[in-house]
């Protein structure tokens, strides 16, 4: 029940994802499937070690997504090679 | 009990626990990393509010209160109750300083939630409530409408004096 | 309401750290605008490893009075000389690329 | 039921797919880096499902260093790229 919550909650986010208008739109939606996967991993490895692994899954998700942001400001406009 | 409903009332226990947190320990107030800014000045231009906006940056590029919240539960679920709380609080310490911020607001969140969830495991809570429930709380601020839920902010921010001095 | 024996171990694990870190002359509190500064103080963040610390050794299975004692010795002793090491403060936005 | 066709290997699966489609359908190279950043998340998701829980650990420390190298390697050939193409009009003009 509450794995399947939560998995409902996974896809649709995803399929948000890719459909998105914006890049910084596109950005808020990937944290919610950080979020939620690591409450999954958490809910089905039932051990300490799952702890462990949904902790850093999560900081090292947040970690790329601060870099990704960054990059964001850095890079203004992209050009491309037709 | 029913679970549910006990869901439901997890997941509005752990919106204002992270929300006041986050709020009172000013994230509405400046962006702290760079990132932050970019994605607030975008929410702006999509018709939201600022600091509302930096919130939400906030939230993307370093784990806060929210963090908190969902490591705890987590930890309290696989660990145990009042162990478990307190290792996820040293490892979010750990992971906000890795992100270049403080680590005020994740380790605050993180022992408040343990102390919630040790209180209402008396009348039958349990920490997987709150995982699902924490879930769904972030889902209403950065995943339906964005927007709407940084206006709503923004006012809660005025409300407690964290107002961005920036315009 | 059942008190656990547990809690003393924590008590005696958070007050051996805040003793011997005012010892070693840390400040008790950040400084004044309290949610963005970056000092290393009593309080936070050495309070909060040291019970943090004693949990980990609780669920590796080293119990009792004395292990807690030892563990909050040695969070003020890594607090005051090892932690600006591990996590240095970022100088500018450089500093995160 | 078909709530029972959803539990962390289909879900994983699902997000994989889904990254890989973004990968490819999209045009901007950010973009492409936060779909690739989705991939991991349900790579990560299908290898803990399989229970090797040293193999998720490794794959979850080493996925934001993978993320840096293409990002230093996006911000630098947009620089490049940038000040060529100030150079040539600068030719054009002469």
């Amino acid at each position: 029940m509450l794995i399947e919550i939560l998995g409902i909650i996974v896809i649709i986010m995803a399929l948000r994802t890719l459909l998105a208008q914006n890049r910084e739109e596109r950005l808020l939606c990937l944290n919610v499937i950080g979020f939620s996967m690591s409450a999954i991993i958490g809910l089905y490895i039932q051990t300490p070690f799952g702890a462990i692994i949904a902790i850093t899954f999560f900081v090292t998700s947040t970690l790329s997504s601060n870099a990704i942001a960054y990059s964001l400001g850095r890079v203004k406009e992209e050009i491309m090679v037709k | 009990m029913n679970e549910i409903l006990g869901i439901i009332l997890a997941a509005i226990i752990s919106w204002f626990n992270f929300v006041l947190i986050d709020t009172w320990m000013g994230l509405p107030e400046s962006p702290g990393v760079k990132g932050a800014e970019i994605i607030g000045r975008s929410i702006q231009k999509r018709g939201g509010n600022l600091a509302g906006g930096f919130f939400q940056g906030n939230i993307v590029c370093s784990p806060d209160a929210s963090a908190g919240t969902l490591l705890a539960s987590i930890a309290c679920f696989t660990i145990g109750t009042p162990e478990g709380g307190l290792i996820a609080a040293v490892l979010v310490y750990f992971g906000n300083r890795l992100c270049a911020d403080p680590g005020y607001a994740g380790t605050t969140g993180a022992l408040s939630i343990t102390a919630i969830i040790y209180l209402t495991s008396f009348i039958g809570f349990k920490p997987e409530f709150f995982i699902v429930g924490m879930v769904l709380a972030i889902l209403t601020i950065q995943g339906l409408y964005q927007t709407g839920a940084s206006r709503l902010l923004g006012k809660l921010a005025q409300k407690m004096g964290r107002y961005t001095k920036i315009s | 309401m059942i008190i656990h024996a547990n809690v003393f171990s924590y008590f005696i694990a958070l007050a051996a750290a805040l003793i011997l870190s005012l010892v070693l002359r840390l400040p008790l509190l950040p400084d004044k605008p309290m949610r963005n500064s970056w000092t290393i103080s009593a309080v936070f963040p050495t309070a909060v490893l040291s019970v943090g610390f004693y949990a980990m050794a609780y669920e590796l299975g080293y119990h009792g009075y004395l292990v807690a004692l030892i563990t909050g010795i040695i969070t003020a002793l890594f607090a005051k000389f090892i932690l600006e090491k591990v996590v240095p403060r970022p100088e500018g936005e450089e500093s995160h690329e | 039921m078909y709530l029972d066709f959803i539990n962390l290997t289909t879900v994983s699966a699902a997000l994989t797919l889904i990254g890989a489609v973004g990968i490819i359908a999209l045009a901007k190279p950010l973009d492409k880096v936060i779909m690739f950043a989705l991939l991991q998340g349900g790579f990560i998701g299908m290898i803990v499902a399989a229970k090797y829980l040293d193999v998720a650990m490794a794959a979850a420390i080493f996925d934001p260093i993978s993320i840096l190298i293409l990002l230093i390697g996006i911000i630098k050939i947009n620089e490049v790229r940038k000040k060529n193409q100030e150079s040539q009009e600068e030719g054009n003009l002469a």
